[in-house]
């Protein structure tokens, strides 16, 4: 007859299974595997980096905006997305990592963000274009995180999502406009659509048969939907706002699919996705310089907040 | 009346000029906090310009958006003091402490107009202002009592600005027909013992600088404004017609 | 010919752009004779880029001005290089090495152009371009084997600078066609070439940057060119039936 | 019987009154009174704190230049304004002060320069008014200085006004093409001319009987004519520019007087000008705030350069 040995490790993985199973939140004082802790801080600090980052293209047209309601509008997402960074840095720190380090690695260029962000926003449309398509894209990978297995980063989530949809909602008003304004108006919305359509597509990540981080995520339940999946459910969502913006789908190609019950979309340009993801983007160079410079500029600040706190608490002690 | 638009127009574009300014800190601050923070003062100051812009337009039958967007750089009434540029975090610092002083006293009394539309703005605003001041304390105090450097950042910092106080307390013809708002010269003494204060709190010694006889209350501006108008304006200009 | 004018836009939209900039400089540069010679650089820019400029209308019935004033931003065809920010001045000398070994290599090769107008610029320019290298090269020198802080700042500045080199060298339909000037390619190694031996001389190691993909030369422009047009063309626009 | 005794500063007073008097020229290694070397110093270094100054109303409108011609001829002239900065401070170091010294005078507010430059330049008019007016006063000013007793002074003089008069005639052009122009055009160039009309006539200084220095740099030769004479000079230069740019002179007292062979000129507002002295003018703060913000954002580029230019004079001795 033999024996079960049973090692600590073993029942604290079976604990930590069991709360998966039962949807049940992991929260930062609970055990959990090695892998699942390191998943979880790249996946949030990529994700607060790329709220960082992603202030970039939009606070680029704050100064510009052309109406001082779309200035007020522009601002307070520009700064909701800081405000964003900073719950998910919050959230990234329960697992144990420090918010200096991650400000390092994202400043040195050891850490990624989402590629989408190292495209220019050349027109104010741009602003339209990011709000409904790059927001959207965000809002159908991130509703699905409002219910992710650990409770930092879902709770997050769920003030995140709140906000994107808001946001999106603003974006789909700048291009309502601009599609029923001027010839130029119209032309500049269907402009910035058709650059931004595909690299929103791509931001659901690659085809399922070539994303392997995918099936451990979610069996995890950090993930609850494939990538193709959620794609699949945002063109879905698309098609008929394009009809009611009155601008043209750049995916000639797309049709419903009445057999499969699917859309069947034209090709994406996976070369491109990587090219960029590799650093050959138009702004790649330019995020993280404009990054490093804010961060360098304000060390004087922050060394000189960090020591008046120093003496003001060696201060109360002198006087206790 | 007109007094009225001219006064709410002088106030308004202050605010306008300050939260475009401001803006471009969003993104750029020295920490995430601070892109919250001076966001947050400025889109208070962007939404007290479209109260007062909003106001004097009624009168003037204009949008603020005409009014933002459409006038010359003489049809502005901002004064030289939220005209300077941001510089370091220190000057903008420096520059908010003032403009916060003034708003904070102007704001509280113009709250007890006997016209019921300033009234109504400046009530509304003087909260978000006393926030602003606030903001703009701590930061002193905290760069005047930090390191070396940041103590000789906000001192040069108050340097510059302090020449631009002078002109936010001068009375002139408008002042003698229109009642309904505090004289500037009654702003000067609450403000200054203000700062004073502040100034004694952060061990640093009031500048001793000449004031500067600035008068964009009469549409002689700064060198800074010509430039943040052109970026401002621009998209709009570029399409007249359109609407946003 | 339209293949000629297209050319000369690139190369002329270049120049114009960096001259905008560098004139930003005349009264805030380290010192006076840097005031001098920082203003030398940017009118000998602004010459290259009125001839080039003048020379690209009379095939497309445009003045310079017209040109300069009166295109929108996806119409200019400057590569983001030139488009790159001051900053401070390592990151101007920095940029002004990259713009200028390009540019000495590019109208050493035009000077012998089989279209006489291209030829005849490129000829009288190269020799002021030379000067614009050797003092990048001069200061680059100097701020690597100064102080620690300089020498961090002038790597910054070329870690900053480098990601945009690759956009010059790459060759589109527009040379298929068009065979007056070089290639955009083969001044890849003479350039790099150059830029190697200074670093060398400088003990600073290559920037190892991926190459950013912008794409001025078809219009897409990186987020610097819009303020920059805007303070630019803001005067012109505003009275557009003046003349000057 | 009674012997004069001749003290040696006696006899080197009077080798300096003949040369004085013989109008020929002081050099450095001449022997001069301390009240000579002190007043050309003041002056001089004034006269080059001036153009270095001088140089901001102009740079406001590089960027803005409305046709490429005229950014071109502005930047050129800013440009001019640098190097007579650098012939004059040349000129001043002769008398053995150095120009840190005189840079730190300047920006700490404790040197002069010339109040005309903290009026503002709100208009592209004003780079015309200023070449036309503040230029043309300059030279009346500046072309009896090119005899200046003192050698490196006239001599840098002699080079300066050939520029200036070069800058003078471009205002003209500015303000001519601007006259004949639109409405609108028009209308700035009056508007400006208005604005710089009595502080160009302010340059001269106060009226000779309230310029209690004038007798003695006289005296030396520097100053060859009285403030008032020049004043006259320069009003009389510009009453048929005036006619030719078919603008209006703001003096409307302004008439020639046929039994003094004088022009009557209407009342200059000298409070004013000595409120603008005592550095109440609109621009006086942003003037040396701009100067010493250029100045100190150098500072490490120059220490840079001397450390650099150290290292490589030890190199060499080491070599040797």
């Amino acid at each position: 007859m033999s024996t079960t040995v049973t090692s600590p490790d073993d029942e604290l993985q079976a604990d930590f299974d069991a709360l998966i199973e039962a949807e049940q939140r992991i929260e930062p004082r609970d055990w959990m595997p090695e892998a699942y802790r390191k998943t979880l801080i790249r996946q949030i600090s990529q994700h607060a980096h790329s709220e960082i980052i992603g202030m970039q293209p939009e606070a680029n047209w704050i100064t510009r905006a052309p109406s001082l309601k779309r200035k007020a509008i522009l601002m307070a997402k520009v700064q909701d997305e800081a405000g964003h960074g900073l719950y998910l840095y919050s959230a990234a720190q329960t697992l144990g990592i420090a918010r200096d380090t991650m400000t390092e690695q994202l400043i040195e260029g050891r850490a990624r963000y989402s590629s989408i962000f190292n495209y220019p926003t050349p027109t104010w449309a741009d602003m339209g274009a990011i709000g409904w398509l790059v927001d959207g894209a965000a809002i159908c990978n991130q509703v699905p995180l409002c219910r992710a297995s650990y409770g930092p980063y879902g709770r997050a989530m769920v003030r995140i999502c709140k906000e994107e949809s808001f946001h999106q909602r603003q974006g789909f008003e700048i291009l309502l406009e601009l599609a029923n304004g001027t010839p130029e108006q119209k032309q500049m919305a269907q402009d910035a659509v058709n650059r931004w359509y595909w690299p929103s597509l791509q931001m659901f990540g690659p085809p399922d048969d070539e994303s392997p981080n995918s099936a451990q995520s979610m069996a995890w339940k950090i993930k609850r939907f494939s990538n193709d999946e959620l794609r699949q459910r945002f063109v879905g969502m698309l098609v008929p706002q394009f009809e009611a913006l009155g601008l043209e789908c750049p995916d000639k190609d797309l049709r419903w699919n009445e057999e499969t019950e699917q859309w069947d979309m034209g090709e994406i340009d996976w070369d491109e996705f990587f090219d960029v993801l590799k650093g050959h983007g138009h702004c790649n160079a330019q995020r993280l310089q404009h990054r490093r410079q804010a961060h360098e500029d304000g060390a004087w600040v922050r060394e000189a907040a960090a020591e008046y706190a120093r003496k003001q608490s060696a201060q109360l002690k002198a006087v206790a | 009346s007109a007094d009225e638009a001219e006064y709410a127009l002088r106030i308004g574009d202050d605010s306008l000029i300050l939260a475009q300014q401001l803006g471009w800190w969003i993104s750029r601050a020295p920490e995430l906090e601070e892109d919250l923070a001076l966001g947050n003062i400025a889109l208070d100051l962007l939404g007290h310009a479209r109260n007062l812009l909003h106001f004097a337009g009624t009168a003037l039958g204009k949008t603020e958006d005409e009014l933002a967007y459409f006038r010359d750089e003489h049809e502005f009434r901002s004064a030289w003091l939220f005209e300077q540029p941001n510089g370091d975090f220190g000057h903008t610092i420096a520059r908010g402490l003032l403009t916060s002083a003034f708003q904070f006293e102007l704001y509280t009394q113009l709250a007890e107009s006997s016209s019921p539309g300033l009234a109504g703005i400046a009530a509304k605003s003087v909260k978000e202002v006393a926030y602003h001041r606030d903001h703009a304390v701590q930061w002193t105090l905290r760069l005047a009592g930090g390191t070396d450097e940041s103590r000789s950042r906000i001192e040069r910092a108050l340097i510059n600005t302090w020449p631009y106080l002078d002109e936010l307390f001068r009375d002139d013809e408008l002042h003698e027909r229109f009642d309904a708002a505090p004289r500037p010269s009654a702003l000067r003494e609450p403000v200054m013992n203000v700062l004073r204060q502040v100034l004694a709190e952060a061990e640093l010694d009031e500048p001793k600088t000449s004031e500067s006889s600035g008068d964009g209350r009469h549409g002689h501006h700064s060198t800074y404004l010509g430039p943040i108008l052109a970026e401002m304006q621009v998209l709009a200009r570029r399409h007249p017609d359109a609407s946003w």
